[in-house]
């Protein structure tokens, strides 16, 4: 391919950044195609065993998106999500892993721009950094491992 | 004391929130900011806890230092400053000097006239100023503080 | 620590407790864990600072627990790891007898578990000067040169899980990487298998290890995985200003939330 | 037993009767109250109104040299002084580069240490204790009990009694046998500041302070701060004429109300310094 | 094996203008597992429905995915399709083409990919759909109104005419509350007790109502329609179904000088008594602190004077447990009482009283039989001061919000003084006039033009006594803050509305979360006013905010309705979509370590601890058990588990694994 184009996935919870991203189509906001989302209820639902299989799977960049502060739907999914990330994101500093290659934000319901421009900025920012190779390597590993475990 | 005040404290602080220079030079040259006793009543009454004895402070030497002081609040200034002048040559109150110094700045010659004798009779006036030792002290606080802002 | 022998033989002989857990010499002077169920054996009990072994793992076995009421030789980590265990319902108070064993090797006894919550507070563990040279060493390090330092350490991992078995706050006896329906981490020892289990080993364990360093000593490759857990222990007291094994309330770092946690990052 | 002591200009001077109430009082508990070596005057009511920084460095000069001389209680017996060094301490302690400022200022390093305490903190420590016992002879007078501002406000910065309505005064008056009266003036300003320079403020501050504690038949008015004192008793010509009438309710400080109940001679307490003479009916012998 | 059908919805131009339907569909007919695909113009459409159906029944799916809208939109819609068609409606799930495909991405080859690639992902997760059946609890159809003032009347009283039981549970010996204790009411000036007390007698005799005055709630358990309520009956020494209420012993009474809590310390009562004479139920009860009897073993007069013999000394407390599918939350509010104003001697001057206190002497049963007179000597008083914002909207001393009623109770109280005392003049010191409601600007205005009532705009600074009268001291900001010296003859303070005493306690009995104020905290503050966060638990009245009479009504007639919906059916169907703890044989029952550390996490108390016992009930095992009635499925519970013994149904760990996975297998663009 000529041009990189990041592979993102986006781990978005489904009351608020969900419904946002929803607001982004229904008023025609165009960005990056480069995302692909998946619904959760809550952001207290994502287990950061899922970052680490979407970047074993080849992910170059991931958004991790959920309800404002004080906004959860389930009253403090966010509030524990957000004490996971401060907790994970600095073990993965601790491991040499590119932290900032994961993207966290909270997007409202009502915020179908604020989607758009995290989307594009995120995608430009790691089309800045360039394929996460070194991870890549790393869980090539797998393959090889799984070819000579048959 | 407000219905001494030219504007009272409330409206000042109207006046300062409009955030006018003419509102503004109203407030530095008002007569109220030189009455304000810094009794903190307000303070201790107000609901919101606004801290307007700091303020006056400020609006004091501000006034000042802008050259806007109300013409009725000579007598004042004159006091402190002359209580000030006694503290700075000799580091401690010297109250017949400032007394003294006071009415020649004000020409109150005749004010308080019956009062010092009395206090000398009740031994409470002494003639020689009592100086601390380290009058350098005092010059050096002086000189570093009143260079900066409001000249006294 | 002949009052530790003399506490232990009058446990013992007065049928206080069935068992006391503690530290012996064993073969070529290397300390193991002993387990003293007869007066007379009590004299072998010892403790030094070679005593590195974190007893608290064996509190809630049941091959232990069978053999009836425990005492166990605490020194400070173990006594945090016993409140840790507390919190997380895995020890009864009243099924234990700590005697704790400060590192001037003096033995102190505690009526209850709230004593032993006091006097954690009052003495905080020191790093060994060795492992805090490496923290700095890796905080010195560039990102890429970390990254490079743990993937070397890593390619030696042979999954052993010695790191899993010594450690008492791994009390699962289903571990999230003896899961296959997803399988969340690959049982084989490559590069990305053996990534993602110490990463998630690590975050396990955040907010909840006493820093014992016991899963470093106990690697048969020596990695110093424990060094993970030093040193996320340290950011999440920065950030945090908590650390593990301190308190008796249920509840646990990444169980618990406030509103004006303050983090830098979420836009 | 020794503790800090800064009498200020006035106690030292215009009010000595304060700080010779104080120091009798303090003998008769073989207190040794020890002055702040080399202490200025505080600023007052005439520095803040001038220049910020110099009020701060007056009193910070001095809290200081208390430090350097290893005091860690300063008993302050003038309100005004004690609300001076309260707020220095208080402003310096909350901004560490205020605090580096000054320090250059006084030429003196700073480190809020000291704990300041007015005159009835003081009593309340120390003379309270093995007070009953000392009485000789109760203080068998209604007293009107008068605070004024700087001794309990602001409370923030303060933080003793309570701003309105306080007790603290009254509930040491109790003590030695006085009856506080329930008045309205407790905590209105006497016009302190402006006592030279608009006398007629004064006369009409004070003058209402007075006329209230003359309406509920008080005895004495019982005061803790010399610049009260001083326009309550100094300027009590004024406030006459302001009252259209000659009061003769002594105004008195809580030291020597205490002295008095102690038995301790009247002139080692200052009295005869009063422009209103203190001539308590005699019933106070009476009840011996 | 899995036999999935897909179906790629055009929505008109809405998605083909972008996304290429067809090679999508043809695309997704080549996934393993897929045995059906095919595009259509519109998939809503009642063709495009009966297309679905069809291709279920004909092709035996297992599994259906539709790739459409967003399911937020039609997801609802399609389920009920496939459950038409026989197929499981959790079986159904939706691929968002359109909000987060064609809608935001231009006509290029990469936004057909996405669309594929969602597809895909879709069709991985739906063949690890489980069929789910709804979940089903019982509802017990009787309700626990907690409290008895007029909020938890009207809503024991809706709840009783919608044919429904309700227990209606009230801490004092008779209902009526604030509204009780209130002369006349604004803005129409009627007798506060003339229309309450019919109410009251209605909640005494109506069949479905059970009273319990004198009685508190301690304990609750449960969840929605399936509450177990503790309630403590306090002892009233007497028997009840013997009282006639005639009154003798209330009479003959020997303590007589007990101030009267119902009138506000103004009136005393004996110790055996009614707190007001039209009280519900009108039964007296003994206030055991001030009876002789219990104080010092003698008199028992009350006992000697009864016709009937129903006096029980011995009555103990009682503790019952009751079964219920709701409960409504009436617990109301309270003034501030305490001295916190010392510049104004309230609690120091007789003659300086609070709002309630005047309802009390300006109401016809009250003290003074509806003259205004002072407390300290009786006397009617010609200058009177109200000082609204007597503590509200004031960080520094009371509470920073405002109060809400004081405007119109105040102005109210002016108008009734002029009323009673036509000579007399009544002034209100005030911040701001806050009268928003029908009639209430109109009702001050009143006050103001026609009773003359002297509205300030200003604060008081300071009251003091002196020659019998208080100087109120203030300020009026309209002269530009002249000083204002009134010699008032009695002065109304308008203290703040607060949260009732024991409002906490009873919020962490039953589990309701409330605000920094004390106040019961609602679930949406626009749309679930009268919900709280606990499901089946509801708020009526001032026990959420400060409330006028009007609005406490409505709100506990919303809470009502909010039960009565509730009992509408048999059973509680809820989404299927909840956590569980997975269990296997003895002896593991399960991989739960039951370290509980899930418990502190989840907001509904939804994880409860399950034993596994020997038959000697030696305990085996704790382990963590979700209680599917109050789960809500966010799932944070499923992240935080380390032994992975907790999943999600509809977002399971393998579901959302292999979502993630399917994502990145092949190469996206």
């Amino acid at each position: 391919m000529d041009q990189f184009e990041p592979k993102i996935v986006a781990f978005v919870c489904n009351w608020c950044t969900y419904a946002g991203a929803d607001l982004t189509g229904t008023s025609r906001l165009k960005y990056a195609h480069n995302v692909r989302i998946i619904r959760f209820p809550c952001t207290g639902r994502i287990d950061f065993l899922l970052l680490q299989q979407a970047f074993a799977k080849g992910a170059d960049g991931i958004i991790v998106s959920g309800c404002h502060p004080n906004d959860c739907h389930y009253t403090s999914g966010n509030f524990h999500a957000r004490r996971r990330w401060m907790v994970f994101r600095q073990m993965l500093e601790n491991m040499g892993v590119e932290a900032e290659r994961i993207v966290f934000s909270w997007v409202s319901a009502a915020e179908g721009a604020k989607w758009a421009d995290l989307v594009n900025e995120t995608v430009e920012s790691i089309k800045k950094l360039g394929p996460y190779h070194k991870y890549q390597d790393m869980a090539k590993s797998l393959e090889e491992w799984e070819v000579t475990h048959e | 004391m407000v219905d001494q005040m030219d504007i009272p404290p409330s409206q000042l602080l109207r006046l300062l929130q409009t955030e006018i220079p003419s509102n503004d030079e109203k407030i530095l040259r008002s007569h109220t900011i030189w009455l304000c006793l810094n009794c903190e009543m307000c303070i201790g009454r107000c609901p919101m806890e606004v801290d307007i004895p700091p303020m006056m402070d400020f609006l004091r030497s501000e006034s000042i230092r802008r050259k806007m002081v109300n013409p009725k609040a000579g007598n004042i200034i004159a006091f402190h400053r002359s209580f000030l002048e006694s503290i700075r040559y000799t580091g401690r109150l010297f109250e017949l000097g400032l007394v003294l110094s006071y009415k020649s700045k004000t020409f109150h010659l005749f004010q308080d006239a019956g009062l010092a004798p009395e206090m000398i009779a009740k031994g409470k006036l002494g003639f020689i100023p009592e100086r601390i030792k380290k009058v350098a002290d005092m010059k050096r606080i002086f000189s570093r503080t009143l260079k900066k802002g409001g000249q006294s | 620590m002949n009052k530790l022998k003399e506490k232990a033989k009058e446990l013992l002989s007065s049928r206080a407790v069935q068992v006391v857990v503690g530290y012996e010499e064993g073969t070529g002077g290397k300390i193991r864990p002993a387990f003293v169920s007869r007066p007379e054996d009590a004299d072998k009990l010892l403790y030094n600072a070679d005593c590195h072994h974190n007893l608290a793992l064996y509190l809630y076995k049941h091959e232990t627990k069978r053999i009836g009421k425990m005492a166990v030789v605490a020194p400070p980590f173990v006594l945090r790891s016993i409140l840790i265990l507390t919190t997380e319902f895995q020890l009864e108070e009243d099924s234990l007898v700590v005697l704790g064993v400060t590192p001037e090797e003096e033995l102190i006894e505690f009526a209850n578990f709230k004593e032993i919550e006091t006097w954690v507070n009052q003495h905080p563990i020191g790093m060994k000067e060795k492992d805090r040279e490496m923290l700095n060493r890796l905080n010195a390090m560039s990102r890429d040169e970390r990254w490079q330092f743990w993937q070397n350490e890593f390619s030696k991992c042979i999954k052993c899980f010695a790191c899993r078995g010594t450690c008492p706050m791994c009390s699962c006896f289903r571990c999230t990487v003896d899961y296959n329906a997803p399988q969340w981490i690959s049982v084989g020892s490559h590069q990305l298998g053996n990534f993602d289990w110490h990463l998630m080993r690590a975050m396990h364990l955040a907010g909840r290890c006493s820093v014992c360093g016991q899963c470093g000593e106990a690697c048969p490759m020596d990695i110093p995985v424990h060094l993970l857990s030093f040193q996320i222990n340290e950011d999440i007291f920065k950030m945090f200003g908590s650390r593990a094994g301190l308190t008796l309330k249920k509840e646990s770092l990444l169980s618990t939330w406030k509103s004006n946690d303050v983090e830098n990052f979420i836009r | 037993m020794k503790i800090g002591f800064y009498p200020g200009c006035s106690v030292d001077g215009g009010s000595r009767e304060y700080k010779e109430s104080c120091r009798a009082l303090a003998k008769a508990y073989g207190i040794e109250l020890e002055s702040v070596p080399d202490w200025n005057c505080c600023g007052a009511s005439a520095a803040h109104n001038l220049n910020r920084e110099l009020a701060l460095a007056l009193p910070a000069r001095i809290l200081s040299l208390a430090e350097k001389a290893g005091m860690t209680h300063l008993l302050v017996p003038c309100a005004a002084c004690y609300n001076r060094l309260m707020l220095t301490q208080h402003e310096l302690m909350k901004d560490e580069t205020l605090r580096k400022n000054i320090s250059e200022v006084t030429g003196l390093e700073f480190k809020g240490t000291c704990s300041i305490l007015n005159v009835v903190q003081w009593i309340q420590k120390w003379i309270l204790p093995e007070l009953p016992e000392k009485i000789k002879k109760p203080f068998d007078y209604k007293v009107a009990c008068y605070y004024g501002c700087l001794l309990v406000r602001p409370h923030k910065v303060l933080k003793f009694d309570r701003p309105e309505d306080p007790q603290s005064l009254d509930e040491v008056m109790k003590l030695i046998g006085a009856t506080p009266v329930d008045w309205a003036f407790k905590t209105e300003c006497c016009g302190a500041g402006l006592s030279v320079s608009k006398t007629d403020v004064v006369a009409d501050l004070s003058g209402k302070i007075v006329r209230d504690a003359v309406y509920r038949q008080a005895d004495a008015l019982i005061v803790a701060c010399p610049m009260c004192h001083s326009n309550l008793d100094m300027r009590r010509r004024e406030i006459n004429g302001y009252l259209k009438q000659n009061v003769s309710l002594p105004v008195i400080y809580v030291t020597q109300a205490i002295g008095l109940a102690l038995g301790i001679d009247r002139k080692e307490l200052g009295l005869h310094r009063h422009f209103v003479p203190v001539n308590l009916p005699e019933k106070a012998e009476a009840t011996k | 094996m899995a036999r999935i059908g897909v179906f790629v919805c055009h929505c008109g131009e809405n998605i083909s203008a972008t996304v290429d339907c067809d090679r999508v569909a043809e695309n997704a007919s080549g996934l393993p597992g897929v045995v059906h695909s095919v595009d259509y113009k519109y998939m809503c459409s009642d063709p495009g429905q009966t297309l679905i159906k069809e291709a279920i029944k004909e092709h035996k799916l297992t599994g259906v995915v539709v790739a459409a809208c967003s399911p937020r939109m039609h997801e609802p819609t399609f389920r009920k399709a496939c459950a038409e068609a026989g197929l499981n409606p959790f079986l159904c799930e939706m691929a968002n083409v359109r909000e987060h495909c064609s809608w935001v991405h231009e006509k290029t080859e990469s936004t057909t990919q996405k669309a594929k690639d969602v597809v895909r992902l879709l069709v991985e997760k739906v063949k690890r759909n489980e069929a789910l059946q709804p979940i089903k609890v019982p509802v017990t159809k009787k309700a626990v109104v907690i409290g008895g003032g007029v909020a938890g009347i009207q809503a024991s009283l809706d709840i009783a005419n919608g044919g429904h039981q309700v227990l209606l549970v009230e801490r004092e010996p008779s209902i009526g509350g604030h509204m009780s204790q209130l002369s006349e009411t604004f803005p129409t000036l009627d007798c506060s007790q003339c229309i309450l007390t019919p109410r009251m007698v209605e909640v005494a005799q109506h069949p479905n109502i059970t009273l319990w005055s004198y009685s508190e709630v301690i304990g609750l358990d449960g969840f929605i329609g399936n509450f177990t309520v503790k309630i403590r009956k306090k002892a009233k020494s007497i028997d009840e179904h013997l009282c006639t209420g005639c009154g003798l012993c209330t009479q003959k009474c020997p303590v007589r000088k007990i101030p009267s809590e119902f009138e506000q310390g103004l009136g005393t009562r004996p110790a055996i008594y009614t707190p007001f004479p039209q009280a519900v139920p009108n039964k007296p009860v003994i206030d055991k602190l001030n009876c002789t009897y219990y104080l010092k073993g003698r008199c028992k007069l009350c006992e000697r004077v009864c016709p009937t013999q129903a006096i029980r000394f011995d009555q103990p407390d009682e503790i019952v447990e009751v079964q219920a599918g709701a409960i409504v939350l009436a617990t109301g509010y309270d003034i501030k009482r305490t001295d916190f104003f010392p510049e104004y001697g309230y609690g120091k001057y007789k003659d300086v009283i609070d709002g309630l206190q005047f309802e009390r002497l300006a109401s016809a049963s009250g003290p003074t039989g509806g003259m205004i007179r002072r407390p300290s000597d009786g006397q009617i008083p010609k200058n009177i001061v109200f000082v609204a914002c007597a503590g509200s909207r004031d960080p520094a001393k009371g509470i920073e919000y405002c109060s809400k009623i004081c405007c119109m109770y105040t102005a109210k109280h002016a108008m009734l003084y002029k009323h009673k005392v036509h000579d007399g003049t009544p002034y209100v010191f005030y911040m701001d006039i806050r009268a928003a409601g029908k009639d209430y600007d109109e009702f001050t205005r009143r006050a103001i033009e026609v009773d003359r009532t002297k509205y300030i705009r200003g604060r008081v600074s300071r009251i003091y006594e002196k020659e019998g009268k208080l100087v109120v001291v203030g300020a009026d900001t309209l002269l530009g803050g002249q000083k204002v010296e009134i010699e008032a003859d009695m002065v109304v303070l308008a203290t703040a509305s607060v949260a009732n005493p024991g409002s906490e306690e009873l919020a962490q009995i039953v589990h309701v979360s409330y605000d920094r104020y004390k106040f019961f905290a609602e679930a949406h503050p626009k749309l679930k006013p009268v919900e709280t966060n606990t499901a089946g638990i509801f708020l009526a009245g001032a026990c959420q905010a400060p409330k006028d009479i009007p609005e406490s009504v409505s709100a506990a007639s919303g809470a009502a309705a909010k039960v009565l919906g509730l009992f509408a059916n048999d059973e509680l169907t809820r989404e299927p979509l909840v956590a569980v703890v997975n269990r296997m044989a003895p002896p593991l029952f399960s991989t739960c370590i039951g370290c509980f550390l899930c418990q502190p996490v989840c907001p509904y108390n939804a994880i409860e601890r399950e034993e596994f016992k020997t038959r000697d009930g030696k305990l085996l095992k704790a382990v963590a058990r979700i209680n599917p009635g109050l789960c809500q499925g966010c799932g944070t519970c499923v992240a935080l588990c380390r032994s992975k013994s907790i999943d999600l149904y509809g977002y399971s760990n393998k579901q959302i694994y292999t979502e993630v996975s399917a994502l990145l297998d092949e190469a996206l663009v």
